[in-house]
């Protein structure tokens, strides 16, 4: 299964996402999550599920964790000479599974806990760095892929359904104050272990149920920025186009939000308020590339909490609900109800209005 | 309050009473309104009585309105009966057979008398003037009922030429007599008048001008010659004298109205009496191109008058602008019009055209630059674009070598002009 | 009322107008056999005026004070109190000219053979749109 | 007269069982085909000097007459077609260039026949253009590469000056003098109704046209005709025109006799003068002396609305639409080979220049890839048959279409490619007054807004079924598009995958 040189065609699928953080920070049982996908089993078919846990490496909390798939034993060894001349390593070592039925196939787990090296810095910003080390690796490193890039989290995905794949990675070994999880209904590939969601570029992690039409247009928006497309999966464009609006552009994650799922013009012209009226418009003159077109619903992880945003046609599901310091966002409110019983408060998401679970210090810090 | 009492009062039944009616109906749908006539007829085309003798038209085609026109006006009519006495100050007027009617608005639309000239043996048998209906009839019945082989027609106005053609038409020996050195004086200019005589001649009808009739002679009782101021005897079996019509102003004389040759009346057609209005033939309004008020017999001035007089008695407020002179007239099949001033003023500009073949020919007379009269023989195409002209007193100046031409159009008028009509709601010339 | 307006900067002269009043007043019902049937083809109610690039198509304006209803001495030109429409009657004309007299438009087209008016723009009464509006090809007459 | 051995291209067959002798015919052609011979008042046709217009067809109230192409007769040979004869007997007699109108009538390979457009299907759904609103709003010149904030979250970015469209189609650049008043009136009003622009070309802007300025792209050419202070700040962009899709690198010659007092006032030329419109702008000789006339006009209007630079599309189009950009163009208008024009060398309109849909691709993924395709936006022109070639080219990566000869379709022309001579029947490209009327404006607005709306709505129907409801979603999505029939060279440049992939 060539996981590098795939046919540039486009992934569809149709999927399940369920997203549970702890806003102080206390850790979320994996049991939670795992049941909560698993009533959501329809929305795959076995081809693709993971997971993203947050705060799981309180060891390694600064240095950048990135979560490897290799295809051959040879890869590892690869990445590695190859890793050691852009970053220093901390330290690396298997990522945890135990043989589980319906799980075959499985390539090779490692993890490793890195720095950029400062003399191949040269004063870049270390994120722009880490980003070209991921991309260049994706591409360059034979039978080489890296699931995940981000501190003190880390991706587990795979082909199967969530509970076994949950099973197959040990996770209640972990101890994460956000869990965010997929199943996946790929419909023209036999699915394969990179493929499956979430998708992760540093801080980011991506689960995504829907189908962007604006593929082509987001894909290149990105590309003219430096981010190369390898997946050809809508979770990996939102995620490249979340870097760039708020990490490169340090946009807020409403302004993105308006950049991705803007008001129709119709709307705009109705607006009253004319510093507002200027700012949709400037907004939407300048970010045409960046309109998710077509339906979605996502669930982009981050290191301060979740954010939850749909299509402004609101055509893929999308609820959020409140439980005390958790806050959850889903597919389905059925599996809210499944993770953590019955919530105080739950909504659906409005279209386009982007629902955020900040961790209650970073709004501190924020405030 | 007697049963004749009416809101409105109107005295005639032609072209300027039943205008008059329309109008007043049209804005005032309740007002009672009566129509008196000394004549027993239907109002009637009275133009058309020398085609019904010829038979050119039939007679059930003569009235002027469809015969129930005055039941579904609601309007109560007198016919056959004169009015004898008009008393202003009291509101009535007396009819022949003692009926007094109490009128709120009387409109005297009692039209003209023909001109009979006392000569001897007027009185004959077979002498007939030729205004009315019932004229037609009786000269219609005394051929039929006679041996008439020759007529004579005295006076060549409009009324004289189209007897003598319907006499013609009717295979007589037909002479007309004029007074004036040649026919329709008041009508055409000298080539139009010379035009019309030969258009006679061509029918069959001797023309004689510049001559008086002296006397008729008749035996037992019947006219048989006819003698002129030259000596010339013209035997006739019978005669009609059409030297004239003049207004019919005797009611109003003795009622003590303002009148001169015609009843005078003002820009709203009232005449001295607040309550009394005039129109048709009767009347001596104004007209601009004269200046001065006369009087003028003629079918389309009648009926403006009468429409407006209607208006005016039915309580709204429209000034009456005044009519110009006009006619058209077909003599034997030779169509004739005149608009305007036929005998223009001291120095008036004169336009002409006379087709290759002298059978149409066309005279305008300008005074600055303003066209004052028209007269049209043969073909009279168009010819209302040049009444139009003349009614608006519009500058020609810019395109005045165009008037005269065979294909004069709406194209050949100013854009302004032409703009205004072709995209205007309608007539405001 | 509703009446037929000329705008002259877009009549382009090509005198469809006429041809469609014949053939709407022939009583045929195609265009061919109207114009086969030559002898009773009737006069067109619409007149083309043209000079140069300048034309534009005239028919009766039915005035609201329309003077040939005034002049007409045989009762034939009537005003239709339904529809404002200035009617002509041919059985009661006599062919006197009072109303090409009185005119301002000159549009009242005589027919000399029959000594009567000819054809008068009746504005199409009971067939939809008059003719002459309906085949303008460049919508150079208009009906409001 | 030596004899003539240019037959004649054209049969003119009256149906003389249809035919009513009105004459209809005669008026209204301006070639003298059809004529009333005064012998006998009977109409008859002369097809010696027939150009094909369909005029006398289409007014012919029986539907009487036909008039076909004539076959070309001869003995027929692969390098010497009949054509190529005709052209050589032409240029034997009149010893000149050859001149035409329209797009080139050589059969070139319309690449937009060989690429499809997607649908949704299952995964994502149409969206329903009867329920959803769809977005076709496009805004062209330079945007922001991003947006900032200060703390209050008021944006500091901004966007140069923007013209705003209400559907990416625009009228293309055809001037007073080439075409009538009442065709340029037509699409000036078209524009305003439909939310768009109209583009004035070489013409200048007449002076009953300014109402409508605010709707007008105006042309800086070579010619500098009309050009004036009120003339730049009344419009709402200004177009420097460096070339035309049909006539690559020469210039253009409105011949005098054309030039009216009401031409003469609006070019600001002499009456009756030859309006000569030199090969290169002769203030032009380099990239940069673009770069100063771009700011020179936009000294002129203060910086107020966006300046656009139209360029043929030839073999160097990467490197100069690029350079374009680079040198502060707002909008590149690139006009493709098929590109009409009302007079033209055969020669040149044949044989120079290169189709669009490359030229396209090429100069938008070159500007993708210099991270500079939000400083302009890219207009394309040349031969846009119908809504779908817009939307594909749309997909290619353009912001706005230019039309101009579907325009010109659309007011009546149909195609006979005579312009050059002004005496056109559909009073389209003629200067004369008793064909000018021919065009009354109120239809000719009609049918122009028409057939935006119709377009648009096709464009509509078509996003919808794609599964978006904004253009922004289809301009540069090459996914949306598939090549059928293209070589991988081909696929390659336009970045399209082939169909079945």
């Amino acid at each position: 299964m060539d996981m590098h040189r795939l046919p540039p065609f486009k992934i569809h699928a149709a999927c399940g996402t369920l997203g549970i953080l702890d806003r102080t920070r206390a850790a979320v049982p994996a049991e939670d999550i795992v049941r909560g996908m698993a009533n959501m089993r329809e929305r795959g078919n076995g081809l693709g599920a993971g997971y993203v846990g947050y705060g799981i490496y309180p060891e390694h909390a600064d240095d950048y964790c990135l979560h490897m798939m290799g295809l051959d034993d040879g890869a590892r060894e690869r990445l590695r000479s190859y890793l050691q001349t852009v970053c220093n390593i901390r330290h690396d070592e298997p990522i945890q599974t135990r043989p589980t039925p319906t799980i075959h196939d499985e390539p090779i787990l490692w993890r490793w806990f890195v720095q950029p090296r400062e003399d191949k810095l040269a004063g870049r910003d270390p994120e722009d760095y880490l980003v070209n080390v991921v991309m260049t690796i994706n591409r360059d490193v034979e039978g080489c892929y890296i699931a995940s890039s981000g501190k003190n989290m880390g991706i587990f995905k795979g082909v199967g359904y969530p509970e076994p794949i949950a099973e197959y990675y040990r996770l209640e070994e972990y101890n994460a104050h956000c869990w965010i999880a997929h199943t996946r209904f790929p419909t023209n590939t036999g699915g394969w272990w990179g493929g499956a969601h979430p998708f992760g570029l540093l801080q980011w992690s991506i689960v995504h149920n829907g189908e962007l039409s604006s593929y082509g247009v987001n894909k290149r928006y990105v590309a003219s920025f430096g981010y190369e497309c390898t997946l050809f999966t809508d979770s990996e464009v939102i995620s490249y186009m979340l870097d760039l609006l708020c990490r490169r552009h340090r946009l807020t994650i409403e302004q993105a939000a308006l950049a991705m799922a803007p008001p129709e013009w119709e709307e705009v012209d109705r607006v009253t308020d004319p510093a507002r009226k200027r700012m949709l418009t400037i907004m939407r003159q300048t970010y045409p590339g960046a309109l998710l077109n077509g339906p979605f619903a996502v669930i982009a992880g981050h290191d301060g909490g979740m954010v939850g945003l749909s299509d402004r046609l609101k055509l893929r599901p999308l609820v959020a609900a409140e439980k005390g310091a958790r806050g959850y966002i889903a597919s389905e409110e059925a599996a809210i109800w499944a993770a953590g019983g019955q919530p105080e408060k739950s909504w659906p998401v409005v279209a386009g209005q982007p629902v955020r679970f900040d961790l209650y210090e970073a709004k501190e810090a924020a405030a | 309050m007697s049963e004749h009492t009416y809101d409105y009062v109107i005295l005639g039944n032609s072209t300027a009473a039943i205008a008059a009616m329309e109008a007043i109906r049209e804005k005032d749908a309740q007002g009672s309104m009566a129509i008196v006539s000394d004549q027993m007829a239907h109002c009637y085309c009275s133009p058309l009585i020398t085609y019904v003798l010829c038979g050119k038209v039939p007679e059930e085609r003569l009235n002027y309105r469809p015969r129930d026109v005055y039941r579904q006006l609601q309007v109560t009519t007198y016919l056959g009966r004169a009015a004898t006495r008009l008393d202003p100050a009291a509101h009535t007027v007396t009819l022949a057979d003692g009926v007094e009617l109490r009128y709120g608005k009387l409109l005297l639309a009692t039209g003209g008398t023909p001109i009979v000239p006392d000569l001897p043996g007027v009185d004959l048998q077979g002498v007939f003037t030729f205004t009315r209906y019932e004229d037609m009839a009786r000269v219609r019945e005394f051929i039929n009922s006679h041996k008439v082989r020759q007529a004579v027609v005295v006076g060549a106005g409009m009324i004289g030429v189209k007897v003598a053609e319907a006499f013609a038409t009717l295979g007589l020996e037909t002479t007309v007599v004029e007074l004036r050195d040649r026919v329709l004086a008041l009508a055409l200019d000298e080539t139009g008048s010379e035009m019309a005589e030969q258009a006679l001649e061509d029918h069959r009808v001797r023309v004689i001008t510049s001559s008086a009739v002296t006397s008729l002679g008749g035996s037992n009782g019947l006219v048989q010659s006819v003698t002129l101021d030259s000596g010339s005897r013209l035997p006739a079996q019978v005669v009609v004298m059409a030297v004239g019509v003049r207004p019919n102003i005797k009611l109003a004389q003795q009622a003590g109205l303002g009148v001169n040759r015609g009843v005078l009346v003002d820009d709203h057609l009232r005449t001295s009496d607040p309550y009394i209005y005039a129109a048709g033939d009767v009347a001596e309004a104004y007209d601009p191109l004269t200046g001065e008020p006369r009087p003028l017999a003629i079918w389309p001035a009648a009926y403006l008058q009468g429409e407006i007089a209607g208006r005016n008695m039915a309580g709204t407020d429209v000034t009456y602008e005044g009519s110009i002179a006009m006619n058209s007239i077909q003599v034997c099949g030779l169509p004739t019009i005149s608009v305007g001033l036929v005998e223009p003023p001291g120095r008036a500009e004169v336009l002409e055209y006379r087709s290759a073949d002298g059978k149409s020919y066309r005279r305008m007379f300008l005074v600055n630059d303003r066209i004052v009269g028209a007269v049209f023989v043969g073909d009279v195409d168009r010819a209302g674009i040049i009444t139009g002209l003349i009614r608006s007193q519009m500058d020609v100046s810019s395109f005045k070598e165009k008037l005269i031409q065979r294909d004069l159009g709406l194209l050949s008028l100013p854009k302004q002009y032409r703009k205004h009509i072709v995209m205007g709601p309608g007539i405001e010339v | 009322m509703k009446r037929v307006y000329a705008k002259e900067e877009v009549c382009i002269g090509c005198r469809l107008c006429e041809i469609y009043c014949i053939f709407q007043h022939s009583g045929h019902h195609t265009l061919v056999k109207a114009f086969l049937d030559q002898e009773n083809l009737p006069e067109p109610a619409v007149r083309v005026e043209e000079d140069g690039a300048m034309s534009f198509a005239l028919q009766c304006r039915h005035c609201d004070d329309a003077p040939c209803v005034a002049a007409c001495i045989a009762g034939a030109m009537t005003r239709d109190p339904h529809t404002g429409a200035i009617k002509h009657d041919e059985e009661r004309c006599v062919g006197c000219w009072s109303c090409v007299m009185v005119c301002p438009f000159g549009a009242i087209r005589m027919d000399n053979e029959k000594g009567k008016v000819g054809s008068k723009c009746d504005l199409c009464e009971g067939k939809g749109i008059p003719a002459c509006v309906a085949h303008c090809p460049n919508e150079a007459l208009i009906y409001e | 007269m030596p004899l003539t051995t240019v037959h004649p291209q054209f049969i003119i067959k009256r149906d003389m069982d249809l035919c009513i002798q009105c004459g209809v015919c005669t008026r209204q052609c301006s070639y003298d085909a059809q004529k009333i011979d005064p012998e006998d008042g009977r109409v008859s046709s002369d097809p010696r000097t027939c150009v094909g217009c369909q005029r006398c067809v289409t007014l012919c109230p029986t539907g009487a007459l036909v008039v076909t192409e004539r076959e070309l007769h001869g003995r027929s040979h692969p390098n010497w077609s009949l054509q190529v004869q005709r052209a050589i007997h032409r240029q034997a007699e009149s010893g000149g260039m050859l001149l035409t109108g329209m797009g080139t009538d050589k059969n070139y390979r319309i690449y937009w026949d060989n690429l499809v457009l997607n649908a949704s299907q299952v995964t994502n759904p149409s969206i329903d253009p009867l329920r959803e609103p769809m977005e076709l709003r496009t805004f062209l010149g330079a945007k922001p590469e991003r947006v900032e904030f200060d703390d209050e979250g008021n944006p500091v970015s901004q966007a140069g000056p923007l013209l705003t469209l209400d559907t990416p189609i625009m009228f293309s650049a055809m001037s007073y003098g080439s075409i009538s008043f009442n065709a340029c009136y037509s699409l000036a009003r078209a524009a305003k109704n439909a939310g768009t622009y109209f583009n004035t070309g070489e013409g200048g802007l007449h002076r009953d046209l300014y109402e409508y300025a605010d709707h007008a792209i105006v042309q800086v050419a070579s010619g500098r005709f009309g050009v004036t202070p009120q003339y730049l700040d009344a419009a709402a962009a200004v177009e420097i025109k460096i070339g035309q899709g049909a006539k690559p690198g020469i210039g253009g010659h409105l011949p005098g006799e054309k030039v009216s007092a009401e031409i003469s006032a609006t070019r600001m030329i002499p009456e009756g003068s030859d309006a000569i419109s030199p090969a290169p702008h002769h203030d032009i000789y380099s990239i940069e002396d673009l770069k100063q006339l771009i700011y020179a006009l936009k000294e002129a209007t203060n910086y107020s609305k966006p300046v656009s630079v139209k360029i043929a599309a030839v073999n160097y189009v990467v490197p100069i639409a690029v350079g374009a950009v680079r040198a502060g163009a707002d909008i590149v208008a690139m006009d493709g080979t098929r590109g009409g024009s009302g007079a033209t060398p055969t020669v040149i309109r044949d044989n120079v220049g290169i189709p669009i849909e490359f030229a396209l691709a090429a100069v938008d993924s070159r500007l993708r890839q210099e991270g500079i395709r939000h400083q302009a936006s890219l207009v394309v022109a040349g031969g846009f048959r119908n809504s779908a070639d817009i939307a594909k080219a749309i997909a290619l990566g353009a912001d706005a279409v230019y039309i101009g000869t579907s325009a010109l379709i659309a007011l009546g022309c149909h195609m006979c490619q005579s312009c050059y001579t002004g005496k056109c029947t559909w009073g389209i490209c003629t200067q004369d007054p008793y064909l000018t009327k021919r065009l009354n404006p109120e239809i000719g607005t009609r049918s122009l807004t028409n057939l935006l709306r119709a377009w648009s709505l096709e464009i509509k129907e078509m996003l919808g079924g794609m599964g978006m409801n904004s253009i922004d979603s289809l301009r540069g999505n090459r996914e949306m598009l598939r090549g059928i029939g293209l070589t991988t060279e081909e696929l390659e440049i336009l970045e399209v995958a082939p169909v079945g992939r």
